[in-house]
């Protein structure tokens, strides 16, 4: 184990991963003379040159697009679309094009390619540069997403979407990336589909992931006579159904907690699925806490108000805990 | 079909054959699927390529199957000029297990890892960049491979195309555009969607040798893509082909065309791309009317075949309607 | 009343709103001269002028910021995004800019803007031109979702989203296309925000919208035992939580059937709340009706199994009516 | 600011005064606003304009407060010169109240009605189109207005623009295109994101009339603008202008700039359009280094009070969160 920035640790799975693999590929803004437009590429143009790690023109579809073609014919890109909110205008080319691929040439052709973006919520960047778009990409049959909340998980992830055959959408939280935290040394990585149990509980399963992770840890961990069993989903699509309903079935409550809007954002899935699977077992009602039905605000006083705090989560955490199912 | 084809000294007979063929079988694949949709056979919609085959012939002849080409909703003609194979072409028009995908992608998304068809696309511009990214590919593998990036007049109105030109000149891939300028974006003419009818211009502002071909004359198309492809293969960079030429049929299958003047049929079939090679292969290359009416009768019959065959096709199963959402094998 | 087909009765919301307010526009593909590439816009140019009703070259993302820049400045266009698919190359002008307009400038501008797109679901067009986005466009705040499923909803949704003053997002349903009904003769909006309830029932509360609406009602008109209240929620977001609600308050169950994609759709959105929000009156667990993880085929066969069919919808009705909560 | 400037006849003293007020001023702002931030009182990001004055103040002053602009993440210098209110743009930069947008927008959105600014925006093209369509209202309501968009040599990349430059020229549109093209987007020099940096170039294709500029030269960026609004105001259809300028501080501020070379800021120092217009306004409209001194200090002061006065503004109320989402009022 050694203690990494969670950028290093994005870093060196880049690294690694293009050591290993040499049809690995970067492409993006900023990323290679500059090393990253927030340092994550540092050294690979360095060690991998210039064919394999290139500086883009500000055109996202087409590097996106670019980067599908490329994997259609046998290379394995990454390509960074910056910041999360700079996808809109490349969706045709993550939605229509990327993740249709393999099912449209009913397995032919396969698109195994990475896009990473930023998400930069809770950094003061305001309406347009922190916006939570997890859910638009879970919608989407063909894509996987993942957005790991530690530096370990991060690096995991990250190399797993790069092995992996299809595109896989990661996000990287801006808001954590100079939070040091103990990585593996090997060449670990961290199974697409598979979330973390944090902490376990028996009074309450709270599900987060992304930037707003840290923050239920936070609010958890002054916690002492609950029980709540804190899970980092780290990936969001494909979900870990199991874990969660397992764990929702010992301990008969959930929360969900994510930084995007509440309304059709990822814990409506996550909470009408419960609410169905574990209809018998729930003690309480389901229950989600995000942000409120408005774009994301720049100053620090509002933007503290827009995402769940720890004192939210506990408050919400402490509610659902007393709240019991009227007798029927 | 690769035509290693010499602009000095001319075409051969063979290779002149051969774009014969080509366009004949693209022709014929397009009236029967015409008719058969007419038939009510083929669902969805279907966007014919009759009246620009020598677009497709002549663009695809310089290519091998390991070259690239992305095309349109309107891309059944690259799609058999590259190879592609007319019986699970046939199949997916009209729905069938039998078909390239399964029955589940339909006309407008043909694609052969075979012949190096990364796709067909039904989003206007959609399938540019996926071939700016088989060039890179192709770039960095260093075998000389080419790609190909078919469009039309209407995709130049699209941001992304011009995003594809900058990134492909900077990073000076081997790549085609092929602009097949055809006059019309759905029922909106030229002259109300491009402020510059010129595409051609649109790129040589990028630094890329941009041309403009009639590109109903087979020979001429040839030539360019000859050049262009060799071009690319010598690593020299991207070159672009706007290709003036008609389409003969509505939009889909089905549009009256009341925006269409009354002549404008007239003119398209005296620049008929078959009828005017048709008339070069009996003049400059020997071939007989018969020799050509024999060919014209093979190709009929091997259209038709294919068309009964997929027609005879089990429907697709929807047990398998799921499969391939994620890709199913390590590659 | 006027029996009109569904296309008629948006032709004739078009042409009544552009003669009632001239700052009203059109713009977009096909629109003006051809009359709309499926007839939806006949005889606007003629009536209107080709100030008023552009044809516009095939560039989304530009119309769309077009639309936005002359709502700011005071007119009130409509501006077509031929398929809704098609919105994937405009989603930064839809979502980062349309949307964010009022709140960003704190209400100093408004965009009073209407943006139209077909979902040709069940036409047998193919993974890219059958896509069911509502979802994601339900997610951005600031933006109104409608989408009727008869010719007078489609006239009066859309009569009422051009006299919004924020920009609504309306879909309209190829499938439909040449369906009759009748529509009022006066004029007559549908509030944005007010679902419709079709059936009354007791046992069980089907929500539904668009495509799936005409094949739920089918589905519902042949079961005589069983009472469904059939709620057609006709505006996605906001959604009309009340009538929702209110009825499942009565009904103890909840089934909610759309043509999108189950995982991260809208349904999720509604049995979530409604899990948290009639927790003590659910008697069966919520369940949601929707096409499987996987793009939207062509064959017709396939697509035919893709969607929420009458047969399909009927047995979830019943599955879910015989559903009983175990004694807890 | 409405100058009547007539090329021919040269800038008179008073528009020579008003333009090295307007560069003043936000060379002030700039700093102003550098400090603050670098004192860690401004959340978020800030992207600065100094050294590209000239381009604001020469652009914005044949405008009036009717027409319309939109701008980017670099905007600030754009919003002075069109009009906005240096209290709450600084409000809005320390996350006010009092800001323009409650404080809930921040740098990078600065808005107002009053006086035509659609807005700055922090999607790299996001504004261009609003800009299209302020146009488009100028154009049907028929009372001469303009619009004008600003944007970066980055900002030629993305295809939006193109879609933009093509709509603008079909339609014939009152709209001016100003590309501010400092050489760099963020850390990526123009070399590397376009392969041709002659952005004109790319207007000019759509037979937009389209010049390049001098862009530190404040003077040779008014002719090209008066001349560009003119046309738009007659009808006459689209311009473009590409005012070459630099940008004297990082991206944003706190970039280490380490992608710079050593000379760079050397070289643009001697470019600074304060100093060089400063030399004109005493070499040739008789104004002394004292009178420049008085100005200076005069905006020097407005600009640290209306600072000081955003820093004591109550923070913003979380409690408005939620207005405006959907607007309050009917209009
Ligand atoms: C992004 C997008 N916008 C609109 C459409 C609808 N559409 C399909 S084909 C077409 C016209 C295309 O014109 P052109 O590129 O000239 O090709 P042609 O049909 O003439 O071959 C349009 C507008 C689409 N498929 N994708
Ligand atoms: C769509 C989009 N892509 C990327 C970015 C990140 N970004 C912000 S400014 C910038 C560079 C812009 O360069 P240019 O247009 O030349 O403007 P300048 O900063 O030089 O004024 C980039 C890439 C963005 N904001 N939006
Ligand atoms: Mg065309
Ligand atoms: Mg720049």
């Amino acid at each position: 184990m050694t203690a990494l920035k969670y950028w290093q640790a994005i870093n060196r799975a880049l690294h690694e991963e293009m050591a290993r693999d040499d049809r690995v590929l970067l492409i993006g803004e900023d990323v290679a003379e500059p090393g990253g437009p927030f340092g994550a590429s540092k050294g690979l143009l360095e060690a991998f040159g210039a064919e394999r790690v290139r500086d883009s023109p500000i055109s996202e579809a087409a590097i996106v697009g670019t980067a599908l073609g490329a994997a259609m014919a046998g290379y394995r890109p990454i390509v960074e679309v910056m910041f999360l909110d700079f996808v809109t205008v490349a969706m045709d080319q993550v939605v229509n094009q990327a993740a249709k691929v393999s099912y449209m040439s009913a397995g032919n052709f396969a698109a195994p390619m990475v896009i990473r973006s930023i998400c930069a919520s809770g950094r003061r960047t305001g309406p347009q540069h922190s916006q939570n778009l997890e859910a638009w990409l879970a919608h989407v049959p063909g894509l996987k997403v993942v957005w790991g909340s530690t530096p370990a998980d991060a690096r995991g992830l990250l190399k797993a979407a790069i092995r992996d055959d299809g595109p896989v959408y990661v996000i990287e939280s801006l808001a954590e990336w100079s939070t040091r935290g103990e990585v593996p040394d090997d060449d670990e990585i961290v199974p697409i589909g598979s979330a973390a149990v944090r902490r376990e509980g028996d009074d309450l399963t709270l599900v987060t992931w992304g930037g707003a992770a840290p923050r239920a840890a936070t609010a958890v961990e002054q916690m002492e006579d609950v029980g709540v069993e804190l899970i980092d989903l780290r990936t969001i699509s494909p979900w870990d159904r199991d874990t969660v309903l397992e764990s929702v079935r010992k301990t008969g409550r959930l929360l969900v907690v994510h930084d995007a809007v509440v309304e059709f954002g990822v814990g409506a899935e996550i909470a009408a699925t419960v609410a169905a699977e574990c209809f018998d077992e729930l003690r309480a009602p389901v229950r989600r806490l995000g942000a409120p039905y408005a774009p994301a605000p720049f100053a620090p006083q509002l933007e503290a108000a827009y995402l769940p705090q720890p004192e939210d989560i506990a408050s919400a955490v402490l509610e659902t805990v007393k709240t019991v199912r009227k007798a029927s | 079909m690769t035509i290693v084809h010499d602009p000095e000294t001319g075409i051969d007979r063979n290779t002149a054959i051969d774009l014969y063929r080509s366009m004949r079988t693209i022709r014929q694949f397009e009236t029967t699927a015409g008719d058969l949709f007419a038939a009510g056979k083929l669902p969805g919609f279907i966007h014919l390529s009759i009246g620009q085959e020598a677009v497709a012939a002549g663009v695809c002849a310089p290519l091998e199957d390991s070259d690239y080409i992305t095309t349109t909703h309107r891309g059944h003609g690259h799609c058999l000029a590259k190879g592609g194979r007319m019986r699970e072409m046939m199949g997916e028009l009209f729905g069938r297990e039998g078909g390239y995908a399964l029955g589940r992608s339909g006309s407008m998304h043909i694609a052969d890892n075979s012949v190096g068809i990364l796709g067909a696309n039904a989003i206007v511009g959609g399938g540019i960049p996926m071939a700016v990214g088989g060039a890179l590919a192709a770039k960095l593998t260093g075998d000389g491979q080419v790609s190909v990036s078919f469009f039309g007049d209407g995709a130049a109105a699209e941001g992304v195309l011009h995003e594809c030109l900058n990134i492909a000149a900077l990073w000076k891939l081997p790549i085609v555009f092929v602009c097949e300028h055809n006059g019309y974006a759905e029922m909106t003419p030229v002259s109300v969607h491009l402020a510059n009818p010129d595409v051609a211009a649109l790129a040589a502002v990028y630094g890329i040798p941009a041309v403009k071909v009639n590109g109903n004359d087979v020979a001429a198309v040839l030539a360019a893509s000859h050049k262009a492809v060799a071009r690319a293969r010598a690593g020299e960079g991207p070159s672009f082909i706007e290709a003036r030429t008609n389409r003969w049929r509505g939009h889909f299958e089905g549009d009256p065309q009341k925006y269409r003047h009354r002549d404008e049929l007239n003119v398209m079939s005296q620049q008929d791309p078959l009828k005017m090679w048709h008339a070069t292969l009996t003049s400059e290359h020997g071939l007989t009317r018969d020799d050509l009416d024999l060919i014209d009768a093979e190709i009929r019959d091997r259209v038709l075949t294919s068309a009964a065959e997929a027609e005879a096709m089990a429907p697709s199963d929807p047990a398998g309607l799921t499969r391939h959402v994620y890709p199913e094998a390590a590659r």
